[in-house]
């Protein structure tokens, strides 16, 4: 009796703090919900206590054997990380890019094999001769998955939201080539000029100059189309009710537990086989890589550290994808700061001093492959050897002392930022060693993404790691948003006019070997003023089941998971 | 209930009750003999630490265990011994045949279940009552008690009652099942002086009314000489003298026994006071010295106390006692050695 | 966490003399075996600590590039980490850390516990309410959070953890002293040397102080355990001591990433810290009861 | 009694008043823009500086706290800056998680801790006890999060019992290894606090009545000895139910469990002030009323203590 009064009274203080949370949550929805889920899962913990051992192992054969009858379907799962957003207007990290791609189309797609644009919305789209004008003819019968037919206008409302200030995108820059961006961007324009829908299935898009990849980078994230009513309807909350027209239906976003999706059937495009996909959020991808060996995922991520011993499993080392990655991994110099400023030979010093190849050998476990330059292989244009610098501690030590600081004798401890989690200590360790040899002191500050980019960027810490993945395979990509002075991406400080205005120049560049031609100088000219210290190009490694079938991995991480099912 | 023959309802054979202490054994009961006479009062005397409350704890295995051990000795109850009894068994005797009542009022009641539980609660235990019975009954008992207000106060908590309301409260509860013992160990020692006779009366009433017999243990001599027939006189775990009220009050054979009698005489107006009469304090229970442990403190010991125990023997019929001198006491030889 | 009603019986004043009260303590931590064996562990540690640089085989921060996540064998007893570095070297370095982390910390505490608890308990009326209420939010607020707040606000380091842990700490020794403060306050003694002149400063430190320290040992002696274990939880969130420091905290935290494929990396650590850890609470155990038999 | 509690939910404002101050100066103490924050790339400076106004971040900081008490008076916690959602949908997200995880705890350590310190305590000096001793000591200097990967590498990955994280569907399984690891040190505080307010009572005068009474020993201790045993005992649970909820950032981390001390945490991390403060008033307030709770559960423990006696007499 004793014991179930005291449950009684547990429940009950159960049921007063949900209602204290919630109310004070101020969510007045969610009162009744909360309580009566506090209410039966503190009854249903008492009641199933002595249940559950018995009903556990049961449970587990039915889900083993129930998918087995039907072939096709099924429910693919998916590690990520929580996203910070799901609204296509503002997706600037992989997490959340990932998703958005299984729920909308754009205008264009990339191959996952080839990486070539392809169309997908638009049928076709004519060029005008100053390559000032874009006509996008699109496709009818596309529908977003509330039902409604995407029109010509849906494109024009989404990027004009994209770069109006109020929206406050990370990403707005993508579209900084068409005409009208700097109004909205400034506030004194409601809408993006240079985008007009002349009819529901044409779109006119005006460049302020010609930019010959533009129809390249038109695959991104931020480009895909919203529909008006829905960011009316739902506001602040639009992230969590997204509205697209791609194979998959969003259904819900349960925060830090996952994103389910399902089969949209009225896909313009050939339907998916798949009936569901579940994203679900880890805290880390550790914990991922356990529950996939446990087969509670279909695809996830080999930690690092973990590749050799996976790629040595019996059972798991088949199902290893390990490729090239369209991404580089650099320690950036703050050139406006001391010590780096006006020292070309510290800077120099600290690039020969790094030993890439171990980096790539002994924390990377080989998946990635010391960087030549800033322009990874498998973007057209990649120049083989672009850098000079190698691992000679001599000559480092040798630059250490051009520098005025022979022995690191002078030399105050140098700070050096990583954003903490995702494996980047180790590698900031063996740095830190490898500049230890020569005689230079770091000192490790280990801060959260958010805080670290902003302390890069006040120049509160002037040497730090950054990575740098392609949002669309082009030159233009790695440089222009890295270099180019006016760049919000440029976090190191670096002016070079000459390298602004070459920039410039090759995007108006219209023939395509020219304006190769035009990158690769430019990329030498950077890494001659060595700001950077580029350490390796990413290689991806990850894991997926064995009975996946159909599942292609981009060098850009893309997947496409309408051609995916599942064979068991 | 069957009376033995020699009319005794319990009998208590050499008692050794020792407690094992990180700092050694304290032999606090150490060869305790007496027995108990159906319908009699029973007074055990001694000083503070004389082993009387361990005696009465003993009597229903209440010792604390570890570090208390009874190691030897028997007790009979009705002709069973209740240190072989199982601990179940020993449930039935307990509070249903032998009751006891505490010295301090104050700490005996639980602070968190009302009164009226508690005295239920007794009366649940070993008899088979419907409920409404059981408050019938607990309504009874107060009365009995001269509790006013009983209804009302049977759902009153420990800390609403005074410290004589408790000890009614405490008698309440152990007379509940009309208990063929009631020891009461040091029942008024707590209370003021005038509630000190009122619980005693009621006491004696309640003897009377449920016929049970009594063992009390204090360390007021006018209690005993007041309510007990016979007396046993404890020393630091051991019986020193055993014997009528008469025999020890007029006659007592022991020096111990005599120093009590002469304090009371010199201390009657103030009976609060601890008794100490002798000078001198009581040995250490872990360090007794050899032969006779009141020697020490007593004015007439000889080389022969210093060697041997006195064993406790019956001087003349009926009275029981530990010292080698006392003969020369009974034949009034030593009367005036000062 | 706090432990209240001890701190409480903690605080409830001795009758004994102060030099027999330690006297007769540590005849009876000598009897404690359990306490005797914290102590070892404890003594130990400090010699390893004394001594690193003469039982370690390498130095802790040096690779061997070629010998990196050996597991354990004859040239690295404990094996080697991701980097190539000594386990074994890096676990007798890193009891420096945690001796620091335990002791400046704990020492931190005391010192604004002390204050405090002075100010509170012999002052009383407005400044004992601010304290005490400010003392029962510190017992709310959970302690890990509040690290995390403080190591956020002053940045990471090993000086800020110790900054971090000490503040938090502070509430429970305020609690014990003002205890004491409390139940010594009237006492005649006290009243005798106020009669004789003695001002607040000399009366606290001469009379109060000297008395109430038992308690303060005990808690103080405890709370070096609590304090390795936190800075292990900083290191695991990524707050912790930075590298290439040798920091218990910091090679459980790395290592646990390879629980599954290299169990020797968080096996050594892990054991240096329980039994640390171990070491300082059986001390502190025995210690309190040695101090008050009642409590056992 | 009434009153009593009205009396306490009014000191509950200066609690308020005092948290968010110390907060709004914790947050004003680190040098972060929030707009920064949230336009981060390809911001002008007339961006930043429309945004502020807007937000009001602009204002000198007791302006600043003013609006936030008032709006806060209406119950809205503003916006995070990160998440761009309100923060009360975060928290309403995140809450029901972290208190049914620390009731799960608490079930744990109610049920062990208070089974182990009264076997402990009964049979003291014997085998269990020496267990019990032992096991509560060592769960004292294991790291909470060390302990947690064993299990779900243990448990999860190799013999394969038990859910590795998430809530799944939310059945009882997925509860049981981070409520147990969550539990772990409070469980062996609670045994080790039982133990020793066992034994206090035990050698109790009333003990010794109730068994002269005849019960047999376990009703002595499940009724006489355990109501007053459970007195010190019901404080450390009531404040371990609000240090679970906030403080089991590292369990969650472990776990991957959508709980609100991480959500404070990363806010912390990422300085998003209106995340954190808001969490971090919810969680005040909620050990502000649990200890309500568990002072009126000592009422029903103790009899002695009558709240509304108190006022009426003081």
């Amino acid at each position: 009796m004793k014991i179930n009064r005291r449950i009684a009274m547990l429940i009950v203080v159960a049921i007063i703090v949900t209602l204290v949370g919630t109310i004070f949550a101020g969510c007045k929805g969610a009162v009744e919900k909360a309580v009566t889920e506090a209410i039966e899962e503190a009854v249903e913990e008492v009641e199933e206590a002595v249940e559950a051992e018995e009903e556990a192992p049961a449970e587990e054969v039915a889900e083993e054997e129930a998918p087995a009858e039907e072939a096709a379907g099924g429910v693919f799962r998916i590690y990520i990380h929580e996203p910070v957003t799901l609204d296509p207007a503002n997706c600037y990290e992989s997490e959340g890019i990932q998703v958005a791609r299984q729920v909308f189309d754009v205008l264009v797609k990339y191959d996952i094999e080839t990486l070539e644009t392809v169309p997908a919305v638009a049928e076709s789209w004519d060029i005008s001769d100053d390559g000032l004008v874009y006509t996008f003819y699109l496709k009818k019968g596309v529908t977003f998955h509330s039902g409604r037919e995407v029109v010509a206008g849906d494109f024009a409302y989404a990027w004009t939201r994209l770069t109006l200030a109020e929206t406050a995108s990370y990403l707005a820059y993508h579209a900084a080539p068409i005409v009208g961006y700097d109004e909205c961007q400034e506030g004194t324009a409601d809408t993006l000029t240079g985008v007009k829908a002349l009819d529901d299935y044409t779109l006119e898009v005006t460049l302020q100059y010609p930019f010959a990849d533009f129809i390249k980078t038109l695959g991104h994230v931020c480009f895909f189309p919203v529909a008006k009513e829905d960011v009316d309807e739902y506001g602040d909350l639009y992230a969590e009710h997204i509205n697209g027209n791609g194979a998959f239906k969003f259904v819900e976003w349960k925060h830090d537990q996952y994103i389910n999706l399902v089969r949209n059937d009225d896909y313009w495009g050939e339907n998916a086989k798949l009936d569901e996909v579940e994203y679900k959020i880890f805290a880390d991808e550790d914990t991922a890589f356990l529950e996939f060996k446990a087969g509670n995922l279909e695809y996830t991520a080999i930690p690092q550290g973990k590749v050799n011993a996976t790629v040595e499993d019996a059972d798991l080392g088949g199902l290893v994808i390990m490729k090239p990655q369209l991404a580089i991994y650099y320690f950036a110099m703050n050139v406006q700061n001391p010590p780096f400023k006006d020292n070309l030979a510290l800077r120099e010093a600290v690039n020969y001093a790094i030993d890439r190849q171990n980096i790539c050998d002994v924390i990377n476990e080989g998946v990635s492959v010391p960087a030549t330059g800033f322009v990874p292989p498998g973007i057209p244009g990649f120049q083989e050897g672009a850098m000079k610098y190698t691992y000679d501690p001599e000559i480092a030590k040798q630059k250490l002392e051009e520098a005025g600081y022979p022995g690191g004798e002078g030399l105050e401890p140098i700070k050096f930022g990583i954003n903490v989690g995702s494996g980047h200590e180790m590698i900031a360790e063996a740095m830190q060693a490898d500049l230890k040899d020569i005689g230079i002191d770091i000192e490790i500050i280990g801060m959260e993404w958010g805080t670290a980019l902003e302390a890069f960027q006040n120049g509160e810490i002037s040497f730090f790691r950054l990575g740098w993945g392609a949002d669309y395979p082009i030159m233009d990509n790695f440089l222009y948003p890295l270099f180019h002075s006016e760049s919000s991406d440029n976090y190191s400080g670096y002016v070079n006019l000459e390298v602004d205005e070459l920039l410039v120049e090759a995007r108006k560049t219209a023939d395509d070997d020219e304006r190769e031609a035009k990158y690769r100088e430019i990329e030498k000219i950077i890494l001659d003023d060595a700001a950077f210290a580029l350490v390796y190009f990413y290689g991806i490694r990850r894991i997926v089941q064995p009975y996946v079938k159909g599942f292609a991995l981009s060098n850009m991480e893309n997947y496409d998971l309408s051609k995916v099912w599942l064979e068991k | 209930m069957d009376i033995s023959k020699n009319n005794k309802i319990l009998e208590v054979k050499n008692l050794k009750t020792f407690f094992y202490t990180d700092a050694g054994v304290v032999k606090a009961v150490d060869g305790i003999s007496f027995d108990l006479k159906f319908g009699e009062t029973l007074g055990i005397v001694g000083e503070t630490g004389s082993g009387k409350s361990v005696t009465a704890l003993s009597i229903l295995r209440l010792i604390p265990q570890p570090p208390g051990k009874i190691v030897d000795g028997e007790i009979l109850f009705d002709g069973k011994d209740l240190l072989k009894v199982s601990n179940r068994e020993l449930q039935n005797y307990r509070g249903n045949r032998i009751s006891m009542i505490f010295q301090d009022p104050m700490t005996s009641l639980n602070p968190v279940y009302t009164i009226g539980n508690q005295i239920m609660e007794s009366i649940t235990i070993h008899r088979k009552l419907k409920k409404k019975d059981i408050i019938k009954e607990s309504l009874k008992l107060l009365e009995m008690v001269e509790i006013p207000e009983p209804m009302k106060r049977l759902n009153n908590y420990p800390h609403e009652f005074s410290g004589g309301m408790r000890q009614r409260v405490m008698i309440a509860m152990a007379i509940a099942n009309s208990p063929s013992i009631l020891i009461a160990d040091e029942p008024t020692t707590a209370l003021d002086v005038t509630i000190q006779a009122q619980i005693l009366e009621l006491m004696e009433s309640v003897k009377i009314k449920t016929n049970s017999s009594i063992i009390i243990i204090t360390h007021d001599l006018g209690v005993v000489a007041k309510y007990a027939s016979r007396v046993m006189v404890m020393y630091a775990g051991k019986p020193v003298e055993f014997s009528t009220v008469n025999n020890i009050f007029y006659r007592p054979l022991h020096p111990y026994t005599m120093g009590l009698m002469e304090s009371i005489t010199r201390l009657d107006e103030e009976k609060k006071e601890e008794l100490k009469p002798i000078k001198g304090s009581p040995p250490s229970l872990m360090d007794l010295p050899e032969g006779c442990i009141f020697r020490v403190r007593c004015k007439y010991a000889i080389d022969k106390c210093r060697k041997k125990y006195p064993p406790l023997i019956e001087a003349i019929k009926g009275h029981k006692v530990a010292c080698h001198r006392a003969y020369e006491f009974l034949k009034g030889n030593l009367k005036n050695i000062d | 966490m706090e432990n209240i009603s001890e701190i409480d019986e903690l605080t409830t004043e001795k009758k004994y003399s102060r030099s027999s009260l330690y006297k007769d303590a540590w005849r009876r931590l000598r009897r404690n075996k359990l306490a005797m064996l914290g102590l070892a562990i404890v003594i130990i540690l400090i010699l390893i600590a004394i001594f690193a640089p003469l039982i370690a085989p390498y130095d802790p921060i040096e690779r061997i590039k070629k010998d990196s996540s050996l597991s354990p064998g004859k040239a690295y007893f404990f094996g080697t980490d991701l980097l190539g570095r000594d386990i074994f070297s890096r676990v007798i370095y890193g009891s420096r850390i945690s001796i620091e982390v335990g002791i400046v910390a704990v020492g931190i505490s005391v010192v604004i516990g002390l204050f405090f608890g002075a100010l509170s308990g012999y002052f009383g009326g407005i400044s004992d309410i601010a304290i005490m209420r400010m003392a029962d939010i510190f017992f709310a607020f959970p302690y890990i959070l509040g690290a995390i707040a403080i190591m956020t606000v002053l940045g990471p380091g090993i000086v800020n953890i110790f900054i971090a842990i000490g503040i938090l700490g502070w509430a429970s020794f305020a609690r014990i002293f003002r205890g004491s403060i409390l139940s010594i306050k009237n006492k005649e003694y006290i009243e005798a040397a106020r009669a004789l002149g003695a001002n607040n400063y000399r009366i606290i430190t001469k009379h109060i102080f000297p008395n109430s320290m038992a308690p303060i040992i005990v808690y103080a002696t405890m709370n070096v355990g609590v304090a390795i274990i936190v800075e292990a939880a900083l290191s695991f969130l990524g707050l912790g001591v930075q590298p290439p420091t040798p920091s218990w905290g910091k090679m459980l935290a790395e290592s646990l990433d390879y629980i599954d494929i290299a169990p020797w990396m968080m096996l050594f650590p892990g054991l240096a810290i329980v039994i640390t850890v171990l070491g300082f609470v059986l001390l502190g155990d025995g210690l309190r009861d040695a101090f008050d038999p009642k409590l056992k | 009694m009434f009153f009593y509690i009205i009396k306490r939910i009014l000191q509950v404002i200066p609690v308020i008043i005092g948290v968010t101050l110390i907060l709004f100066l914790l947050m004003y103490v680190i040098p972060e823009d929030p707009a920064r924050l949230i336009l981060q790339k390809g911001a002008t400076e007339e961006a930043l500086q429309n945004l502020r106004v807007k937000m009001g971040i602009d204002k000198p900081l007791y302006v600043q706290y003013w609006r936030y008490m008032t709006q806060l008076a209406k119950g809205d916690l503003g916006t995070s800056y990160r998440y761009r959602r309100p923060v009360d949908s975060i928290l309403a997200d995140h809450y029901p998680n972290s208190i049914k995880l620390a009731i799960a705890a608490i079930l744990i350590e109610i049920i062990i801790g208070l089974v182990a310190g009264i076997i402990s305590a009964v049979k003291k000096y014997s085998f269990w006890d020496i267990l019990v001793t032992v096991s509560t000591t060592l769960a004292v200097c294991i790291p909470v999060f060390w302990l947690g990967m064993m299990m779900q590498v243990v448990f999860g990955l190799k013999l394969g019992w038990l859910p590795m994280s998430g809530m799944g569907d939310g059945s009882l399984r997925y509860y049981i290894l981070p409520a147990v690891t969550l539990a772990s040190v409070s469980t062996a505080f609670v045994a080790r606090m039982t133990r020793s307010s066992m034994l206090e009572v035990m050698s109790n005068d009333y003990i010794t009545t109730a068994y002269a009474k005849g019960l047999s020993q376990f009703k002595v201790i499940g009724k006489h000895a355990l109501k007053n045993a459970l007195i010190p005992v019901v404080t450390l649970i009531g404040l371990d139910l609000g240090a679970l909820m906030g403080g089991a950032i590292l369990t969650e981390t472990v776990f991957s469990w959508p709980g609100v001390g991480r959500t404070i945490y990363l806010a912390i991390l990422q300085r998003d002030a209106p995340v954190v403060i808001g969490g971090t008033l919810v969680l005040v307030l909620i050990f502000v009323f649990i200890n309500l709770i568990v002072d009126v559960t000592y009422a029903w423990l103790d009899p002695r203590i009558r709240y509304e006696k108190k006022e009426v007499n003081v």
